[in-house]
């Protein structure tokens, strides 16, 4: 039941674009294409999965232990700009041209705000899904970043989707662009208010 | 003290599995791109128009690196300041082109070329052209829906509501050669600029034969060959009932403005002629008297 | 139970005010301009050179390739000049002038009353002699119809369909053909089933027409392989794909031809031609033509020879009349408008509408509601909205995908567009656009 | 103008930026460790003071757990002359609008709510966030009152407390928050007597 | 709308029918003015290998455009992510469920990742068959 | 010689516009609009003037001023905008909350995207959730002050919702027997008077009145509503089965919370809807789903505008992969 | 170009928020007043000049290939000193700006200065260039906090001056996106027009 909730509070609850602000600049830079909105969102799912089970290690067993959680931010960069880097050798390495139709489908993925907030998130945060509050577990973590990423990629295939259609419309020359995908993405926002308190 | 010895010591660790990771992209991805192709991009208008033959302005940049040479590399948007600016930047040479301007060859405003009938279509050269000749009497003249200036991304071409016909602002104009593509009635054409802005060109497309083109429009070429005769640089040739000038051969000396029994012939940018005080609007728009 | 298609349509009203004008003789003109480019396909050749004396039926051009026809001549007279002429659209084609003198037919044509239903000729003399008479269809694309009836290779027809929808509003020609000559129209039929070695055809008449329904039903028991079929009143019916499917329950698919499922379909007049040029060796030069409008005064069925200056025509029936403002050669949906009165008529030309300028005018466009009524609209699945959109943007690729090669230019889309929008204006254009792309490229 | 970009180079030059900035960060730690504890230690303090009448003990040294339905709840001891005048409960509950509440829940030693902080809450800013003090004067209704006659739930719900308007779900869980609190406190006496 | 993704690139090599078309990467980044800084994870120009089936000749700098089925992407996505993903899922979950230690869980989890992607690399030849690139004239 | 006028095919048209199409709508509101004047008197009419003209006024100076292009009042789309966000407000709302929704609908989510036709978003419902977000307190409070000039004959119509009534007794954590027993729902008082709720929600049988007409005229498609209306039905009634005590039922569900008005007028919008009938049916189950998610899980007691903006946001994916069946299925050409 | 030049920059002619569209998410995650705007303009600023300086003092020390490495290291290094500070000295702001504070290390203004102008440029002109951009985005933040905030509760700088509550949608989350879509309008008017 909790992870349900889990994923429920992250794709619409919590939507990591529409209410907590991050990883906006793909979302507003990537989401002209339903399709690429797509893809990037099972390798987002990918990368959050990975980046978060390793933070997660590194933070509890390395630098708890050590009393040094102030250097979470340091090293979690650190780490996560790796595993980016690293799962893209790997890819390159095994299948070249997997590697290749990956490139020209996908956008890079870098490491944007997403990324490194919900690594940082789940150590940081007492979460609470219907029980009591507490800090997440490994699966959880793992969990929780699975669903943040569904939710990232749920918001960006619907505007993918509204961009799509705005492309074909004519909007105002002054608003073409970043600001009025600013206004579709504020009613976005207010439609997934809505959904408050579901979980 | 322990605290630092574990900061030290992890971070470092962590740093050195990035710049481990970070050696093996670099062998991986070796093609690097040349630094100049940046360069060469910001000297670029960026509008991507397309008007050098290549998909951007980047891709334009890119071959122009890759080349070596700028030979048969032009911005027409940019036009020569840009070019040397380029070959400034890649130790090139570039060859002067001479600037173009699109010239609309078509005089058929209002009062020459009475309408005969009223277009109810959507306002598209394109569409009017596929379903019949057009509102007037000439076949090949101006539809005056405009196709060439929504096609213009400089906003160097504007519908003369008085006219009926496009206008183009030599100022404005880059010589992409996008409303050339656009007219389904081939009317526009790029010119050399000319000196001063000075050129001498038929105003008029129409192959039909004189007696017909006149009863359509009474500024038509009606290929009667004065302009042909009078040329003393043999600029000018008559065919299909029209006539055209090579801009490369013509002198700007004027004889032919003179000869044309319909003023089909337009000079611009010259100054008024001092013995014959032009009526119309002629020192901006053309000496266009027969 | 009238049959018709299953997806979209539209009802406008139908207008036949011209139907109960029966069909009169249009008097002879005096110069006759005979096109050679009457029908789909490349123009015929002419035969003839100034100064030449012609008859009634004689060559005038020759077929110039596999798509193409004979013209004939549709006057008797001396030629005047072969030179390009502007056509309705001030379009210049190759064009025969004859100076008209009297009516002199040539002695192979049949001029009697009587009916001949024996067709003593064999499928391959049918379609020579229907290729030797000019014969094209009638139903608006004057497709050569000796191609039609020669299946390519390897197809094999089964169904024969007499098109009588006559769906268009205003148009009666048709209608009174079925009331006026039905027996030859079942005769024609059946040379056509001959030809293509087939033992049963139908004729689809719209319900809007019961008069010509029970006409042909008279003639039951003598034909009983040709079966009538009765249509709903539905604009499009009488488009190719709509009719085979209302009649036959098959699709034709995206991009293939009726015979694809075979299927054979030709209009009522073309079946009559054929009947006339089979047994009577009469060459097609004349037909029914209807002038109608609202603001004339007497409505007209005309029999009428291809190449009378149209202007003369209008002057027959009293002249223009001030108030109209448009002239249609063609139904009010698909015809085609006429610029140039100097014009002359086609073989195909099925009828003169002449309209006002409140019945025509189209009104300003508006932005797209997204109603979704022209979707609903269309009989072919398409979504004009979105192709009106692509298509002023130039997005050809994406207008590949939404099948713009399909639309049969109905204008069900721009007639029922709320927001007035030309829809099909811009269709039409963006499918010229994609179909030759798709044909420039390299065939796999 | 940078050095080539050979693996030893790589490796060095990030190891030593690594090693570099990890010990200044170290000292920085190191620097601001106590003032950020005393921070903390500051803002649990004047929470406690701000909810209890005037003590002169430290009470977060004298910090003690209780369990209540199974949550675990910190209880500060306040004492004056080493006389007993009240406890600071940190009580928490997640029927908030938008999640966990933390209060502080000053009670004085017969019971009676001295007053309330918030220490932490994701509530609406507009809405739920009146329970703070600073925003409106709900949670002042509270004061001086004692759970054990005062129905510790909105009036709608057939309680005593005058809800924020429009934000029945932050007061209820306010509400719900106090009775946990005052529940450890009955208990403290409880394990006291 | 399109069901497949186009991109423009430049031919720079050519072996038989197998021409090496370089792309220049395309990420939101292209306008952005950070554009140098974000594109960590990747050099600006990639290399693409892609068959000629048209049978079409090219000269090397020549543009021309690369195709791929839209379902080709989807399927390199499914490949490389979506099925690690749930192998580390799938493998986290039921272990910890098991009462595993956390990071030994994640260890195995890490470690299957890698078989899986070990697999893969057998297999390389079938999976390029599936996501190969079509390449076209570009009219101009 | 004469001139003639030539145009492309077809050459006649339909007597639909824009105009008589939202004219038709505005018609078919009236029946509601005419009980909520009988139970509201003044403040339902001046609700629905104060939306309508501001809705006119900002449209025409947006188009006039800033955007510069025709002005295209004339169309009555946004004076019917106006109408459905005053049907969408509590009765006695004050006038400049409608102002207000106005404002937002018709300058933020029709005109910055460039006007009819062009909005992603359903602009009454923004306005109406944008209301509801930025003044909970006054969107919620449903009672309404005895009208003094007009006579309303009937006891006026107060109190809270019959959904928010439901909501916060099941807070309390009663059950819906002890519920029903404080109040007095039944269906025969909802279907035409006494729904207490939002101007427009008064009378279901005047809703339905409009939707008949609606249908006759051909203005829109049944699909949307009888999917929502359905969906609603079948899903709540799911949940009353399972806790007859915690979830009401059926019937109960749908004539409650605006459904009606959302689903035959709000749902259906031409613009925010998708195209083809497949994509419609969709939508509509979409909605209700989310309604009843929202109404029995979520925070608000009534879900069906946060559920129609929720899909309209779906619309354009709906209508990519939905599309209309083509005639003929495609076959191989080269 | 002068030294003022490169600290008035950012202000309107690059303004990293509203022209070059950078930070998107702490512009719009930490502006539900005045003073959270800038609070994390002036954080991200502390961010920008220290490391700007740093970075062009070791620019040239730094093989190519681990450049970006290097200088996120460097980065990463200076937001957790911002952060320690906050924590010692401005707790409740720290804790209002919560996550956003280490989000700084990804934020593209940081790392782009770095790369586009420190590795280029002389120490005090990076410095300056760190202060200028830093003070443009604070301006940025600072403006959309206040405008949210006006509309929002009906304050400025928590100076209240209407009574109740403003317009609530403006302090949650829909109203920054829609207030951020039109202040970018608005300022890219402004600038217009103040560049010519
Ligand atoms: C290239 C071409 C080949 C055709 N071949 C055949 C054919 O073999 N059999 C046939 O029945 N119709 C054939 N048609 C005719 C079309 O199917 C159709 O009947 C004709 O275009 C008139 O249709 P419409 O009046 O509905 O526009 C052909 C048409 C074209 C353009
Ligand atoms: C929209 C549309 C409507 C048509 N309506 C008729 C009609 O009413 N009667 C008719 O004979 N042909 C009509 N046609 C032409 C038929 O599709 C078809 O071409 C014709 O019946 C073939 O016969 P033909 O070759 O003898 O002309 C229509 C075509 C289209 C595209
Ligand atoms: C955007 C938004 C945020 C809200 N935040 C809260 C909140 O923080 N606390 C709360 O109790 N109610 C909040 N509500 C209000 C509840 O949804 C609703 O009013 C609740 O059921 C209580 O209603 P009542 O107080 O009028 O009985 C919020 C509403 C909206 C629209
Ligand atoms: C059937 C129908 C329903 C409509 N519903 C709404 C509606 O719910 N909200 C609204 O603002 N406009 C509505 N309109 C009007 C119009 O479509 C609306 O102003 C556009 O969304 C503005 O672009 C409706 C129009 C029709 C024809
Ligand atoms: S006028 Fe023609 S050639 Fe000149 S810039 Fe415009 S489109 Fe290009
Ligand atoms: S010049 Fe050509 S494109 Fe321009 S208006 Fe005339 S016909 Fe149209
Ligand atoms: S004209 Fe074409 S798009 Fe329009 S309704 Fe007919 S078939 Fe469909
Ligand atoms: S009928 Fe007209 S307004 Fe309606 S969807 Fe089609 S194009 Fe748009
Ligand atoms: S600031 Fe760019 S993704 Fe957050």
């Amino acid at each position: 039941m909790e992870y349900i909730l889990i994923i429920i509070s992250a794709v619409f609850v919590n939507n990591i674009l529409l209410s907590q602000f991050l990883g906006i600049c793909p979302f507003l830079g990537v989401s002209n294409k339903v399709s690429t909105a797509v893809g990037m969102s099972g390798a987002v799912c990918f990368v959050m999965a990975v980046a978060t089970m390793l933070t997660y290690l590194l933070h509890y067993f390395i630098l708890v232990p050590l009393g040094i959680t102030f250097m979470q931010t340091v090293s979690f960069i650190v780490v996560i700009a790796s595993v980016v880097q690293m799962v893209e050798i790997i890819l390159k390495k095994i299948s070249p041209s997997l590697y290749q139709a990956l490139g020209i489908f996908l956008p890079l993925i870098t490491t944007n705000c997403a990324v490194l907030g919900v690594a940082i998130l789940v150590v940081s945060k007492e979460f609470s899904f219907g029980g009591e509050a507490h800090m997440l577990n490994l699966v959880e973590s793992v969990w929780y970043a699975v669903s943040t990423a569904l939710g990232f990629g749920l918001a960006m295939t619907l505007f993918a989707g509204l961009r799509e259609q705005l492309e074909l419309s004519s909007v105002p020359k002054d608003f073409r662009g970043v600001p009025i995908a600013l206004v579709t993405a504020g009613i976005l926002a207010m439609a997934f208010m809505g959904f408050a308190g579901l979980v | 003290m322990n605290t630092i010895i574990f900061t030290v010591v992890t971070l470092s660790l962590l740093g050195l599995l990035l710049a481990v990771v970070l050696y093996f992209v670099a062998q991986k991805f070796k093609v690097e791109e040349d630094p100049r192709i940046d360069e060469v991009e910001s000297c670029l208008p960026g509008a991507n128009c397309g008007g050098c033959g290549y998909a951007g302005c980047r891709a334009f940049a890119e071959s122009c690196v890759k080349a070596g040479n700028l030979d048969n590399n032009f911005c027409p948007v940019g036009g020569n300041a840009v070019m040397s600016r380029i070959a400034g930047k890649l130790g090139l040479e570039v060859k002067e082109k001479a600037p173009m301007v699109a010239v609309v060859r078509c005089s058929g405003n209002c009062d020459n070329r009475p309408k005969t009938s009223f277009y109810d279509g959507y306002s598209s050269c394109r569409i009017k052209a596929s379903l019949y000749t057009g509102d007037t009497g000439c076949s090949f003249g101006c539809l005056s829906e405009g196709d060439c200036v929504s096609a213009c991304s400089f906003g160097a071409i504007r519908m003369n509501p008085n006219t009926g016909l496009p206008e183009v602002d030599d100022d404005l104009c880059t010589a992409c050669g996008a409303c050339v593509k656009a007219c389904p009635r081939s009317i526009i054409e790029l010119r050399n600029k000319g000196p001063k802005n000075r050129r001498v060109y038929v105003a008029c497309s129409s192959k039909d034969k004189g007696a017909v083109a006149r009863k359509a429009c009474s500024a038509a070429c009606i290929g009667c060959r004065k302009c042909e005769k009078a040329c003393p640089f043999g600029a000018i040739t008559v065919e299909n009932n029209l006539a055209y000038i090579d801009f490369n051969k013509c002198r700007l000396c004027r004889k032919c403005v003179d000869e044309c029994p319909t003023g089909a012939i337009h000079a611009v940018n010259f100054p008024p002629k001092v013995s014959r005080p032009d009526t119309e609007a002629a020192a901006t728009e053309g000496v266009k008297e027969s | 139970m009238s049959r018709t298609f299953s997806k979209g349509g539209i009802h406008p009203n139908d207008s036949k005010i011209s139907e109960n004008a029966a069909i009169e003789q249009f008097p002879l003109p005096e110069t006759g301009y005979v096109s050679m480019a009457q029908h789909l396909g490349a123009p015929a050749e002419p035969v003839v050179s100034p100064g030449d004396t012609v008859k009634v039926g004689q060559l005038l051009g020759k077929p110039s390739g596999f798509i193409s026809a004979a013209v004939h001549s549709p006057f008797s007279g001396t030629v005047k000049s072969v030179e390009p002429y502007a056509d309705l659209a001030g379009n210049k084609v190759m064009t025969v002038v004859i100076e008209v003198n009297g009516d002199e037919w040539l002695d192979t044509i049949d001029r009697t009353d009587t009916i001949v239903r024996e067709i003593p000729y064999s499928s391959s003399e049918i379609v020579a002699r229907i290729a030797e008479c000019g014969i094209v269809g009638l139903g608006g694309a004057t497709f050569p119809t000796n191609v039609k009836l020669s299946p390519p290779p390897g197809k094999k027809a089964e169904y024969l369909i007499i098109n009588g929808a006559e769906c268009e509003p205003f148009l009666t020609s048709d209608y009174r053909l079925m009331l006026e000559m039905p027996e030859q129209l079942l005769v024609g039929t059946r040379i056509m089933m001959k030809a293509l070695g087939l033992e049963k055809a139908y004729i689809g008449i719209e319900d809007n027409k019961p008069a010509a329904i029970s006409k042909l039903g008279e003639f039951r028991d003598q034909y009983r392989d040709i079966e009538i079929v009765p249509l709903k009143k539905k604009y499009p019916q009488g488009g190719e794909k709509q009719l085979i499917k209302a009649v036959t329950g098959r699709e034709v698919p995206s991009m293939a031809l009726p015979i694809d499922v075979g299927a054979v379909v030709q209009n009522v007049g073309t079946a009559v031609a054929v009947y006339e040029a089979v047994q009577k060796n009469k060459p097609l030069f004349e037909g029914i033509v209807t002038i109608t409008g609202r603001c004339l005064p007497q409505q007209h069925n005309f029999r009428l020879r291809a190449g009378t200056m149209i202007s003369s025509i209008l002057e027959a029936v009293g002249g223009i009349p001030d108030e109209c403002m448009k002239i249609i050669s063609g139904g009010p949906m698909m015809g085609k408008a006429v610029s140039n009165l100097s014009a002359a008529t086609l073989k195909g030309t099925s009828s003169l509408l002449l309209m006002t300028e409140k019945e025509t005018k189209r009104t300003e466009e508006s932005n797209c509601i997204r109603c979704g009524k022209c979707v609903s609209a269309c009989p072919m699945g398409l979504e004009p909205y979105l192709l009106n959109k692509l298509g002023r943007r130039g997005m050809t690729d994406e207008l590949e995908q939404e099948h713009v090669y399909d639309c049969i230019e109905c204008g069900c889309c721009s007639y029922t567009c709320p927001a007035n929008i030309p829809l099909l204006d811009v269709i039409r254009n963006s499918k010229a656009a994609v179909m030759k792309i798709m044909r420039s490229r390299p065939k796999k | 103008m940078a050095k080539e970009s050979s693996f030893k180079n790589m490796v060095l030059t990030l190891t030593i930026v690594c090693l570099v900035t990890s010990a200044f960060l170290a000292v920085a730690y190191s620097v601001t460790k106590d003032p950020i504890e005393a921070a903390n230690k500051a803002k649990i303090n004047n929470a406690i003071a701000g909810v209890l009448p005037e003590f002169d003990n430290n009470p977060s040294d004298d910090v003690f757990m209780v369990e209540s339905e199974g949550k675990q709840i910190k209880v500060y001891p306040a004492s004056k002359d080493g006389k007993t005048v009240g406890y600071a409960v940190e009580s928490f509950t997640n029927k908030g609008f938008g999640g966990t509440i933390v209060l502080m829940v000053g009670f004085e030693a017969d019971g009676k709510i001295f007053n309330t902080s918030v220490i932490s809450h994701a509530e609406t800013p507009g809405l739920g966030d009146k329970m703070q003090q600073s925003k409106s004067d709900f949670s002042l209704q509270f004061n001086g009152k004692n759970p054990a006659d005062f129905n510790l739930s909105v009036k709608k719900d057939g309680g005593d407390v005058d809800a924020i308007t429009a934000s029945t779900i932050t007061s209820r869980a306010f509400c719900d928050a106090v009775a946990t609190a005052y529940k450890v406190f009955e208990k403290i006496k409880e394990d006291k007597k | 709308m399109k069901d497949r993704i186009e991109h423009i690139g430049t031919v720079s090599e050519i072996n038989g029918n197998r021409i090496r078309v370089l792309l220049k990467s395309e990420s939101m980044c292209s306008s952005c003015h950070a554009r140098t800084v974000c594109e960590i994870s990747d050099s600006k120009i990639k290399a693409v290998d892609a068959i000629d089936r048209n049978g079409e000749s090219y000269v090397r700098g020549e543009t021309v455009m690369l195709v791929m089925k839209k379902s080709s992407g989807y399927k390199a996505v499914l490949i490389s992510y979506v099925i690690p993903l749930t192998i580390i899922l799938v493998l986290l979950l039921t272990l910890s469920g098991c009462g595993l230690d956390e990071p030994v869980a994640a260890l195995v989890s890490i470690l299957a990742v890698g078989m899986y992607y070990f697999f893969i690399y057998l297999f390389r030849n079938r999976i390029a068959g599936k996501t190969e690139f079509e390449i076209r004239k570009v009219i101009q | 010689m004469k001139r003639l006028l030539v145009s492309p095919s077809p050459h006649i048209h339909g007597d639909e516009s824009t105009g008589s199409l939202m004219r038709d709508v505005i018609i078919a509101l009236s029946p509601s609009l005419l009980v909520s004047i009988y139970f509201f008197g003044f403040s339902a009419i001046k609700l629905a003037l104060v939306g309508a003209l501001t809705c006119v006024a900002v449209e025409y100076l947006i188009q006039k001023y800033l955007m510069k292009t025709k002005v295209t009042i004339g169309d009555y789309s946004a004076a019917l905008t106006g109408v459905l966000l005053a049907l969408n407000l509590p009765p006695n709302a004050p006038w400049w909350i409608m102002f207000i929704g106005s404002v937002v609908a018709i300058g933020i989510a029709k005109m910055t995207f460039g006007g009819l036709g062009q909005n992603l978003f359903n602009p009454a419902l923004v306005g109406r959730v944008f209301l509801l977000i930025s003044f909970p307190v006054i969107m919620t409070d449903y009672t309404t002050i005895p009208d003094s000039w007009f006579r309303p004959g009937v006891d006026a119509v107060t109190g809270a919702t019959p959904l928010a009534i439901v909501k916060e007794g099941l807070a309390k954590g009663m059950t819906l027997t002890e519920i029903y027993g404080q109040n007095d729902f039944s269906y025969l008082e909802m279907l035409y008077t006494k729904i207490g709720g939002s101007v427009g929600e008064v009378s279901a049988l005047a809703l339905l009145l409009g939707f008949a007409y609606l249908l006759y005229r051909k203005v829109i498609k049944p699909h949307i509503p009888l999917a929502i209306i359905g969906t609603v039905m079948v899903f709540s009634g799911i949940l009353w089965l399972v806790n007859p005590e915690q979830y009401t039922d059926p019937v109960f569900s749908v004539l409650t919370g605006g459904v009606l008005l959302g689903s035959i007028f709000m749902a259906t919008d031409y613009v925010t809807s998708p195209m083809s009938n497949k994509g419609m049916i969709i939508y509509g189950i979409g909605i209700g789903v989310i309604t009843v998610l929202i109404r029995n899980f979520g925070a608000y007691p009534e879900g069906i505008s946060f559920a129609i903006l929720i899909m309209n946001s779906t619309v354009p994916l709906l209508n990519k992969y939905f599309k209309p069946v083509r005639f003929g299925k495609e076959v191989k050409h080269g | 170009m002068s030294r003022l030049s490169i600290i008035t920059k950012g202000i309107i002619k690059e303004n990293p928020t509203f022209v070059l569209l950078l930070g998107m998410c702490p512009t719009l995650g930490t502006t539900t007043s005045a003073i959270n705007g800038m609070g994390m303009g002036l954080a991200t600023t502390a961010v920008l000049f220290l490391s700007n300086m740093f970075i062009s003092l070791l620019a040239g020390l730094i093989p190519a290939k681990v450049r970006i490495p290097a200088y996120i290291v460097i980065i990463a290094s200076f937001v957790t000193l911002v952060q320690l500070v906050m924590q010692a000295y401005m707790s409740s702001l720290y804790e209002t700006l919560g996550l956003f504070i280490p989000l700084i290390v990804v934020n593209c203004i940081v790392l782009g200065r770095a790369e586009a102008f420190a590795s280029k440029n002389g120490v005090l002109d990076s410095g300056l260039d760190g202060i200028g951009m830093g003070l443009g985005f604070t301006c940025s933040l600072t403006l959309l906090g206040l405008v949210r905030e006006i509309l929002g509760s009906g304050s400025a700088f928590g100076y209240k001056f209407i009574d109740g509550d403003g317009i609530l949608i403006f302090v949650l989350a829909p109203g920054a996106f829609i207030a951020l879509g039109y202040l970018i309008v608005l300022f890219n008017k402004f600038r217009s027009k103040v560049l010519k």
